[in-house]
């Protein structure tokens, strides 16, 4: 009798990558819900845009390099990273800014480097980038939260959003307006208190931002639920996180009109529940060990803080993610964890073990 | 801030010269100076170290140096003209004793750098620096640490692309991009990310 | 002096520069004196990693040869019994681009050899002896010769000199305790890779 | 008693239910038994019969090779019927060398007794039934026993622990001999003790997934020092490394020995044939092997003959070949595939598993590599496994070596959680595979150069020798030329009369240098002697001459005559010389 030679382990558990991409997708929801009641149709619709725009996308590249299309279109991350990249542009953006980034995030980033597994960069955020970049306008033109559009005045209904997005239409006036962190770096010679007092988007807010906050409770609330079933490990998150809290804390200097925001408004304001948990944990261009996650955690809240702080862009996640993924290899060259039998950590580029 | 004593204020001017030569000016992925080695010697993390440490030295001794020729030889006989064809004589020796330095001291990495070291002559990234230290009026001071600054940025992201290069090695990068071609579309989307330092100091 | 030179550009500007070259002549002469470096280590690294069957394909007389012309410059990709695996070590320790094996020396063989003697055919005649580069083969003149297999780096030099063609080169069996498991495929249909197409 | 935890490690399903609802078992006797000459790591055995020989139960056919090694005991009464290359246990399917007995039925044991009053016997004399038992490791490593409990005196042991693990899933070889032989394997961990000087500590360690199992230890372990050690199940705890850890909180530093830290770990079933050997005197010859797997219609464990081929074991276990995904001997985690069911059972076998397609079906193809790390989080040695995937792929055997490749102890817990369904431990071994290859390259790349260089340097020393003596040889011929020039023989000074100018002055001097050597009188008897010579030949020339005139033809008559002619012409030149030489000797005289 004759059988199969095949290797061990002969058992195997029942995670596998599609499973992992779907429910990282499936944990966005909250947080679409949460911006989709807040601003409107316009991010439902930048999603359903990005992902049909991926999908093609992968698949023409895919034609051209002469591989199994079915077969790594269902490990869904083309449609995970449309649907990140959709949920982080400004809802109702016009319909080419959304297929030129998606187009960005899937050829340029992720399948130039040869597909899913060899992207250093995160598509998303590249894609995410070269559109702030390019297109400043449309890229800092947001919708006004719910809670505080003008009386008679409301989120243009699906209809309307889409005859925006693919016709050109501008929206009513009064939709579109500034994000907290806009406004709040734009608000210079106030202090603090009087940015709080003045402007609707903090004076209405629960605690952070109105709309904002709910968004990224919602994020939040995702990431958690990832966390529980074990996608990553909460090393990258905290350290994020917890670099935030800290650099705000440090540089919070009571509210003068030169402070550049608290944690609790750094924490729930733009990208960064976002960030921490469905950007920087993407796992193929983040640091690979424990240690390293840590540190690069924590690398990407520093700079998101650093920029948000004292650069350009009131919103920095995208480009400090990148900027941690182009130090995430050298980053791994000296993070291994101290393997058992061995007294010291080693380092990657060590020649010979030393006895 | 004028009122804060003077020393607290000249470290402050050092350590805004510093970010913004290693980040917010940085000459590789900024101000694309010094393209040729850094997509060059980027292959491998120890041949990188060995160009960055190298890159470095001679950039601080360059600014050094040519501060020092600029003031006491050209400035007080009004050849400023002079400035260009001064600072490659600078440069040129600088790097021919690094060379000979190099050699000595490690034979392995004179050989990786190979035609880099020798190349480092016409790194625009020495000349630049030497070049913008004298239009911006800088004191020696600030001058080395502008030279030691552009040094250390070159060789962050030298440093840093070189370790990503080294895991893009084994990627199923497409044949027409394998090699130097997706190497400079890392170095482009690197370039992207730094534009997120603008604004910074 | 400075205001009568300065009055004089030219003068300047001709004196500075020379002044200059003078300074860091003299400067790089000193240097050149004090890092003086002789000999080259190069070579010995590049012999670690040459295979040591000294078969000359590479047109010189051993390895060690090879590897003093490889340090002056010379290709690296001149050595059959070493492969690609070799041409790739040295390339990595030079930081060259890897070339591929240059077909006129020889092409790699799949399977590691080693000679064998016909023993009822030898002649005695010793001709082998004297080509095998490691002392490998064993006998005397008039008496019938063998090859310790053990020693034999698979340089087949001994082969063309045998008046009586008399020496095979077998492939070295391996055995269960060489096997190892060799590397996992990926699936044909999946991978149609268009990198492994090109090359 | 207190347990650490070690880092990593996966839960599959455990499955150990279906093969202990019955006894262990023991199958009929097989025709056919192949007993493979290298079960164990070492050396293989060197086979002691030949072919035809017939053979009792308990004896011994093959003897230890050297001192890692054990020897192999015929497991029942027969005839051998081979000994030839057969495919064994191995995860190539290579063929190995093997000796086959045909059973005779009758299973006859050969005469063995124990050793009695064992308890005071030597360690040394214990130690050497335990290795003329041919015993080795049983827990899958294949150690020989022996040269385990010698670590020596350097090295102390002051802990000893016997290893009931068992972490893989389906197997319960272990778990069952402890339920019902508890007895004899505590009497053989007392004999492991008695051979390790009474070690202070000894622990059994076992996971609380057998509770059976720990309630049939307890009882007996009262009073005798042994402490039973359960701690919560996990895989891989039953790795030497790992049950260390576990139960001492102590690392067994990479490359060393347990003993190097004063530990010695030994499967349990291996006490049990400490045991049999040294109390029963009974051979290594039977193990307990589990019979599982949705394939089989029976699981259950049986005390199963070394050499039984798998086939037979099948055969007798209601095995469906149809519903089989693949033949695995040992667990779903370490286990490696059988190609062919021929195979026999060897004595570190613990498992045969014959899953069906549900339990576990045929491997997905490999997706890519996400770097999710959920491999790192399973590795119970730390290791980043993504990144030796990544440097695998590369080839890079420098970095796969500085991210402790080489400490993987391929348990298969990275490639159980993989999402990507990668065969991470393939990549692995063949990494290791490559530069274990790579380092015995180098090793005869080095030893083929030091040859080289000394074949160099001996040929050059052979040339300078050769030189050497060239030059010697040279001396020797002109010192030889020189006398030869300065004697005055008939034909070298007669052949040369007219020489050149500058020739002559040198002859006549080489001649006055022999001259001086070789006294006046001496060359006068030697002129005159060639003189005496010549006139004879002449004499006999003109008799042969005489003689021949009758016969002969004019031609040869010719001959002769210029014979004649050419001898009396040497006559007279001899004459002559004699007569100058007489002149100079007198003119020398006179001056």
């Amino acid at each position: 009798m004759a059988f199969k030679q095949i290797t061990s382990p002969h058992a195997h558990a029942s995670q596998n990558t599609s499973k992992v991409m779907q429910l990282v997708v499936w944990a966005t929801v909250p947080g679409l819900i949460a911006l989709t009641y807040h601003f409107g149709w316009g991010s439902l619709i930048n999603v359903v845009l990005a992902t049909a725009t991926a999908v093609i996308a992968e698949a023409a590249v895919l034609q051209l390099r002469g591989r199994s299309i079915a077969f790594y279109l269902r490990d869904y991350s083309a449609v995970l990273t449309a649907v990140l990249l959709g949920l982080a542009l400004p809802p109702l953006a016009p319909w080419w800014v959304v297929v030129v980034g998606t187009l960005f995030s899937i050829v340029i980033a992720k399948q130039l480097y040869g597909g899913l597994g060899y992207n250093p960069f995160n598509p998303a955020m590249v894609g995410y980038v070269i559109l702030l970049i390019s297109f400043p306008i449309q890229m800092t033109t947001w919708i006004t939260p719910l809670a505080l559009l003008p009386d008679g005045v409301s989120h243009p209904g699906i209809i309307e959003s889409l005859s925006i997005v693919f016709a050109g239409l501008n929206p009513a006036d009064g939709v579109t307006g500034a994000t907290p962190l806009d406004s709040f770096k734009f608000s210079d010679g106030l202090l603090v208190d009087q940015i709080y007092a003045q402007n609707p988007l903090f004076s209405q807010a629960g605690f952070a931002g109105v709309g904002w906050e709910w968004v990224n409770v919602g994020f939040l609330i995702g990431g958690l639920i990832l966390l529980g079933s074990k996608i990553f490990t909460w090393h990258g998150p905290v350290a994020m996180l917890g670099a935030i809290a800290v650099m705000s804390i440090l540089f919070w200097d009571g509210g003068s009109s030169d402070s550049p925001g608290s944690a609790l408004m750094h924490l729930f304001s733009g990208a960064s529940m976002m960030g921490a948990f469905f950007i920087m944990t993407d796992p193929v261009s983040s640091a690979a060990s424990n240690r390293g996650r840590l540190i690069y955690g924590a690398l990407i809240g520093v700079l998101v803080y650093l920029i948000r702080a004292w650069g350009n862009y009131p919103d920095a996640v995208a480009f400090a993610v990148l900027l941690a993924n182009f130090a995430a290899p050298f980053i791994d060259n000296y993070t291994l964890p101290r393997t058992y039998g061995h007294i010291d950590r080693r380092r990657a580029t060590e020649k010979e073990e030393d006895q | 801030m004028g009122h804060q004593p003077n020393d607290v204020q000249a470290m402050q001017e050092f350590a805004v010269i510093l970010v913004s030569s290693i980040l917010i000016n940085n000459f590789v992925l900024v101000q694309f100076l010094g393209l040729c080695p850094f997509m060059g010697v980027s292959t491998k993390l120890e041949s990188a170290i060995g160009m960055s440490a190298a890159t470095t030295f001679v950039l601080t001794l360059t600014a050094m140096a040519s501060y020092i020729v600029d003031v006491l030889i050209l400035m007080p006989l009004g050849l400023i003209y002079l400035r260009t064809i001064a600072f490659i004589l600078v440069i040129a020796a600088v790097v021919q004793f690094t060379k000979m330095f190099i050699e000595k001291s490690s034979p392995l990495l004179y050989r990786v750098l190979g035609v880099f070291l020798p190349l480092i002559t016409t790194n625009c990234a020495v000349l630049g620096v030497a070049l913008q230290n004298a239009s911006k009026d800088l004191n020696f001071m600030q001058s080395s640490l502008y030279g030691f600054g552009a040094g250390a940025g070159f060789s962050l992201v030298l440093i840093f692309f070189s370790a990503m290069r080294e895991r893009l090695a084994v990627a199923d990068i497409p044949a027409p991009f394998e090699g130097a071609a997706i190497a400079m579309i890392t170095a482009g989307l690197m370039s992207l990310a730094f534009m997120g330092f603008s604004g910074l100091v | 002096m400075i205001d009568t030179i300065a009055q004089y550009p030219i003068l300047a500007a001709l004196i500075a520069l020379v002044g200059l070259g003078i300074l860091f002549g003299g400067l790089l002469g000193f240097a050149a004196e004090k890092f003086k470096v002789e000999g080259d280590p190069i070579v010995e690294q590049i012999d670690e990693l040459l295979p040591q069957t000294q078969c000359g394909q590479c047109g010189f007389p051993g390895c060690k040869p090879y590897a003093e012309s490889i340090a002056n410059g010379d290709a690296i990709n001149k050595c059959p019994p070493g492969g690609q695996t070799t041409i790739n070590a040295i390339a990595s320790l030079l930081d060259v681009p890897a070339p591929e094996l240059d077909a006129e020396h020889g092409e790699e063989a799949d399977l590691k050899t080693v000679a064998y003697i016909r023993e009822d055919e030898c002649i005695g005649c010793t001709k082998c002896i004297q080509a095998c580069p490691v002392d490998a083969i064993l006998g005397a003149a008039k008496l019938m010769h063998t090859v310790i297999a053990d020693e034999c780096t698979g340089c087949d030099l001994c082969v063309e000199p045998c008046p009586v063609d008399c020496i095979d080169m077998l492939p070295v069996e391996e055995g269960i305790k060489e096997w190892h498991w060799p590397a996992p495929v990926a699936p044909a249909n999946l991978i149609a890779s268009d990198r492994r197409a090109t090359q | 008693m207190k347990t650490w935890v070690t880092p990593g490690g996966v839960h599959p399903p455990e499955n150990k239910h279906q093969s202990l609802t019955l006894p262990i078992g023991t199958l009929p006797l097989p025709e056919k038994l192949l007993i493979p000459l290298s079960q164990h790591i070492g050396a293989a055995a060197t086979p002691c019969i030949e072919v035809g020989k017939k053979v009792l139960k308990g004896q011994v056919i093959a003897h230890a090779t050297g001192p890692v090694s054990v020897p192999m005991h015929a497991p029942t009464s027969g005839t051998i019927t081979a000994i030839e290359h057969r495919p064994i246990a191995h995860s190539s399917g290579m063929l190995a060398p093997c000796i086959e007995i045909t059973s005779d039925g009758r299973d006859k044991w050969k005469k063995h007794e124990g050793i009695a009053d064992y308890e005071h016997a030597s360690p040394s004399t214990l130690l050497k039934a335990v290795a003329d038992a041919g015993i080795a490791g049983m827990g899958g490593a294949g150690f020989p026993s022996a040269v385990k409990l010698n670590p020596g005196r350097q090295r102390p042991i002051h802990t000893l622990i016997v290893n009931a693990t068992e972490c893989e899933p389906y197997i319960t070889a272990d778990d069952s001999a402890i339920r019902e032989r508890a007895a004899e394997i505590i009497e053989g961990i007392g004999i492991l003790s008695q051979i390790l000087g009474n070690p202070s500590n000894i622990l059994i360690g076992i996971e609380d997934n057998k509770p059976e199992a720990i309630a049939a230890l307890e009882p007996l372990v009262l009073d005798t020092g042994i402490r039973v050690a359960s701690f919560p199940t996990k895989y891989p705890s039953g790795g030497e490394k790992q049950l260390i850890y576990i139960l001492t909180g102590k690392e067994i530093p990479s490359g060393d020995l347990p003993a190097d830290i004063g530990m010695v770990c030994v499967n349990i079933g291996t006490t049990y044939a400490i045991k049999r050997a040294i109390v029963n005197g009974e051979p290594l010859i039977s193990r307990v092997t589990t019979m599982t797997g949705d394939a089989c219609g029976i699981n259950r464990n049986y005390d199963t003959l070394i050499g039984t081929p798998v086939s037979h074991m099948l055969a007798h276990s209601e095995f469906n070949e149809q519903a089989c995904s693949r033949l695995v001997m040992g667990g779903p985690m370490m286990g490696f595939s059988l190609t062919s069911s021929d195979v026999p059972i060897v004595k570190t076998t613990n498992c045969i598993l014959a899953p069906s397609y549900d339990e576990i079906p045929d491997d997905e193809p490999a997706q890519a590599c996400i770097r999710c790390g959920m491999c790192a989080e399973a590795c119970p040695v730390s290791l980043l496994p993504q990144q030796l995937f990544w440097y695998s792929q590369a080839d890079d055997q420098e970095r796969l070596e500085a991210h402790n490749l080489f400490d993987c102890i391929e348990c298969g817990a990275c490639s159980y959680v993989c999402p990507s369904n990668i065969p991470l431990v393939q990549h692995y071994r063949h990494s290791k595979g490559e530069i274990q290859k790579a380092r015995a390259e180098k090793i005869r790349s080095d030893h083929a150069r030091e040859r080289f260089e000394f074949h160099q340097q001996r040929i050059e020393q052979a040339d300078k020798d050769k030189e050497a003596k060239r030059a010697a040889r040279r001396e020797a011929a002109e010192q030889a030329k020189a006398k030869a020039k300065a004697a005055p023989d008939s034909a070298a000074a007669g052949g040369n009369p007219m020489g050149g100018s500058a020739a002559d002055i040198i002859a006549a001097a080489q001649a006055r240098a022999a001259a001086k050597q070789v006294s006046p009188e001496q060359q006068q008897a030697k002129f005159e002697r060639s003189i005496a010579g010549a006139e004879m030949r002449v004499q006999m020339a003109e008799e042969k001459l005489a003689t021949a005139s009758d016969s002969s033809t004019d031609e040869q008559k010719n001959i002769l005559n210029a014979a004649i002619e050419g001898a009396k012409q040497k006559l007279e030149q001899a004459k002559a010389r004699l007569a100058e030489h007489v002149e100079q000797q007198n003119g020398e005289q006179v001056d």
